[in-house]
């Protein structure tokens, strides 16, 4: 009863966590632009992380190391660093842009600007952070995620003709004023947004900080397999709320209030109130995560003792390294730049890096002095290194597809 | 001699050819008994690969997606083990072995435990 | 004994590894390199560095997934015991446990 | 491996200048019906928050906030067409029309925000119906070129 009781708990979390603000931009922005015909990515992703993020917490579960520790065990000290810098690059900007999200949140719902609310919002995800247990933290923003199942009610609500949004999904292609170059951009920039890489470091070092064994396979799995299909469908709930309402209207989503406010059009001020709620702890959630994933990787790179498992004295670096991030994401969101807009970066950047970090997990997962009996299938590995090929493709392709199209214009 | 500067060194057969560079120390824990009561890791051979790359991913071994593998493999070349008592001597940035390169085995046929 | 102990290859299973307090599993840093004895009648491995600091092999318990050592006199947590100084101790709550 | 590299970035050069030249006034009018859509997504959004706060779907502080984005947005996009520079007659004359089009679309999305702010809810009624036939025309404009 206890373990079920366990389990479901795991799932909602990861359903609740699997959104962040890059999914919640991305989603909004390709659903009014192209419909749900670029649909096909978002499950595409969805995939691709289950399969890694699985194999993470696999190799967890059996060895008791995180991702990064494995990164340069693997690539060594030289191409380890070089991993990462890239890494630890994209995960702090990806918090700069979940600490923008959390104060547009605010601002949403209080009308005082996100510049006044942004040091407020970073002093309570170091707060957090400094004084709440690591599955305290986990469920509470994960549960209070979950509120943007709103997105889904709110579709359904709309009323929208679902023979045309499935014909939308099963014809991938632009339409109107869009070309194929602006398509495969944001095709990348959605892939990027679900396969984000510090969700896997942050996965795997949750595993270390809530001390997985091998019989927490299961906890692990069922999270992995069921709350991140789940979460995906999330994504498609907030693509299809845009689809229905932005897609006809010309409407292009710039801002976070565009993203939200399909929410309020089909379920009125109630639905606006749960949507901000879920937006606000979707973000915030993701900030912690993101910060301390920027501690996770500089530690496991190094070897210093991290994690909230023992008190902050005993991981001093590692609590120094998540204060220095959040000091220069409230610095580099004072400029005035648009959250919004780093948020599409950072999820274009993201997909540039992933290979250099799911290349090491495939490798480790394969490694029987580290796995014994639980290494990869071969079917496994058959759709593990397909996906390796799509990577290295996204990689590749997103720095051109950024200047032909002038990101994404 | 400290680890990372012998991964490099070229190693030269018998007859002065060079036959790769090395890549990898392999260790047996069948050395005399420590204060620890532990035995001491001896030095049982190098690794050779025959082309310039130190790191292996451990693909030297057989593990692995046969893809990844494939590729590894062919970015290193053929992989030799040549034992310690077949090493006559090392120096600045050489291993001088006492055999030939004809008398390798490839590292796949020394057991693994 | 004999010729059916443990195998390792030094850059594989021992360099870039985790080091770990044997006793209270607190993390000490990386392997950066290895010190191998050549010249003596059985060539050895005689100690891990990390941090220019030398671990001799004797002082290594185990060697798995990380590398369990028992630190003894050896000061491989500078780095965490200077920020803890300098920074986090000034933080209220430092050494409380999270709740 | 280098010769391919080479290739690419020749296509890149050639794509760039091709969407660089050609005849100025198809180039004028294909940057304003672009600014045209980009004014429309403006304008709706702003229509749209205005509909729902007279619903009573939103509150006043997101609904002002959202309103406040969108004339911004409509602000950048008219004046960086604005900055073009027109070269021929013809051009010049699609120039003025576009440029009227955006800064009227711009004018009316700010007159929303002032009756939003100043809750007079009447005026807000009336710039909505206005907004409805501001986005048709940008609209018509926005086809007009790829």
């Amino acid at each position: 009863m206890k373990r079920l009781f366990a389990v479901t708990l795991g799932i909602l979390t990861a359903i609740g966590g699997f959104v962040d603000i890059g999914d919640l931009v991305t989603n909004a922005l390709v659903g009014a632009r192209f419909g749900m015909r670029m649909a096909w990515v978002v499950v595409l992703g969805v995939i691709g992380i289950c399969l890694y993020a699985e194999m993470s917490g696999r190799v967890v579960a059996v060895s008791g190391r995180p991702v990064f520790d494995l990164i340069r065990e693997r690539l060594g000290r030289r191409t380890g660093l070089f991993a990462l810098i890239a890494s630890f690059l994209v995960t702090l900007l990806t918090l700069i842009a979940e600490v923008g999200g959390v104060a547009l949140a605010l601002e949403l719902a209080s009308g005082v600007n996100y510049l006044l609310w942004m040091p407020l919002a970073a002093f309570a995800v170091w707060l957090v952070i400094w004084r709440v247990k690591f599955s305290r933290l986990e469920q509470v923003f994960g549960l209070l995620g979950l509120l943007l199942v709103v997105f889904a009610v709110a579709l359904w609500k709309l009323g929208p003709d679902w023979d045309s949004l499935m014909q939308q999904a099963t014809n991938p292609g632009p339409t109107g004023h869009e070309t194929w170059a602006t398509y495969a951009y944001y095709g990348i920039a959605l892939f990027g947004a679900a396969m984000t890489p510090y969700e896997v470091f942050f996965f795997s070092s949750g595993g270390v900080e809530e001390k997985w064994e091998r019989q927490d396979l299961i906890t692990a799995r069922s999270n992995v397999f069921v709350g991140f299909p789940l979460g995906g469908l999330l994504s498609l709930a907030i693509a299809g709320c845009a689809a229905v309402l932005y897609l006809p209207a010309g409407i292009q989503v710039e801002t976070l209030g565009q993203v939200i406010l399909p929410a309020a059009v089909a379920l009125g001020k109630l639905g606006l109130a749960i949507v901000l709620l879920g937006v606000f702890a979707a973000t915030f959630g993701a900030a912690l995560e993101t910060s301390l994933s920027c501690g996770y990787t500089i530690a496991q790179y190094f070897g210093w003792q991290w994690g909230k498992f023992v008190r902050p004295r005993q991981a001093s670096r590692f609590h120094v390294v998540i204060i220095i991030c959040l000091i220069l994401s409230i610095l580099v969101l004072m400029t005035a730049v648009d959250p919004v807009k780093v948020t599409e970066y950072s999820v274009v950047f993201a997909a540039m890096a992933l290979p250099l970090t799911y290349l090491p997990i495939l490798i480790i997962a394969n490694d029987p002095d580290y796995m014994d009996d639980q290494k990869n299938g071969r079917v496994l590995n058959f759709f593990a290194l397909v996906y390796l090929g799509l990577l290295l493709l996204a990689s590749i392709a997103a720095i051109p597809l950024m200047i032909l199209t002038r990101a994404g214009r | 001699m400290r680890l990372n500067d012998l991964l490099g060194h070229r190693v030269v057969d018998r007859t002065g050819r060079d036959i790769g560079g090395v890549a990898d120390v392999r260790l047996v824990q069948d050395g005399p008994l420590q204060p620890s009561m532990q035995a001491a890791f001896r030095v049982d051979g190098l690794i050779v690969v025959e082309k310039r790359a130190t790191r292996l991913f451990g693909y030297e071994r057989h593990v692995g997606p046969a893809l990844l593998h494939w590729l590894v493999h062919r970015r290193l070349g053929g992989v030799w083990y040549l034992p310690w008592e077949d090493v006559e001597r090392i120096t600045e940035g050489a291993v001088e072995a006492r055999s030939g390169l004809e008398d390798l085995r490839p590292l796949e046929e020394t057991p693994r435990h | 004994m004999a010729a059916d102990g443990r195998v390792l290859h030094a850059q594989l299973h021992l360099l870039d590894r985790q080091l770990i307090h044997e006793r209270t599993g607190g993390l000490l840093g990386k392997v950066d390199d290895v010190e191998l004895d050549l010249d003596a009648d059985v060539p050895v491995l005689t100690a891990l560095i990390s941090q220019h600091e030398l671990i001799p092999a004797g002082q290594i318990v185990a060697i798995d997934s990380a590398i369990k050592i028992l630190p003894g006199e050896l000061n491989l947590t500078k780095g965490d015991d200077w920020a803890e100084q300098h920074v986090v101790d000034k933080i209220p709550g430092a050494g409380d446990a999270t709740e | 491996m280098r010769r391919r590299f080479a290739a690419f970035w020749v296509t890149i050069g050639l794509v760039l200048s091709l969407a660089g030249c050609g005849d100025p006034d198809q180039q004028m009018r294909s940057e304003g019906a672009r600014a045209a859509r980009e004014a429309v997504s403006g304008v709706r959004t702003a229509q749209l928050v205005a509909q729902s706060l007279l619903d009573g779907k939103v509150w006043d502080q997101p609904a002002t906030v959202m309103v406040t984005d969108a004339e911004e947005a409509l602000g950048q996009v008219a004046t960086t067409f604005d900055a073009r520079q027109p070269e021929s007659a013809e051009s010049r004359e699609t120039y003025d029309q576009y440029s009227e089009a955006l800064s009227s679309a711009a004018d009316g999305v700010t007159e929303l925000r002032i009756a939003l702010r100043n809750g007079d809810l009447d005026a807000v009624r009336q710039q909505v119906g206005q907004l409805d036939k501001t986005a048709e025309q940008l609209e018509q404009l926005g086809e007009r070129a790829q």
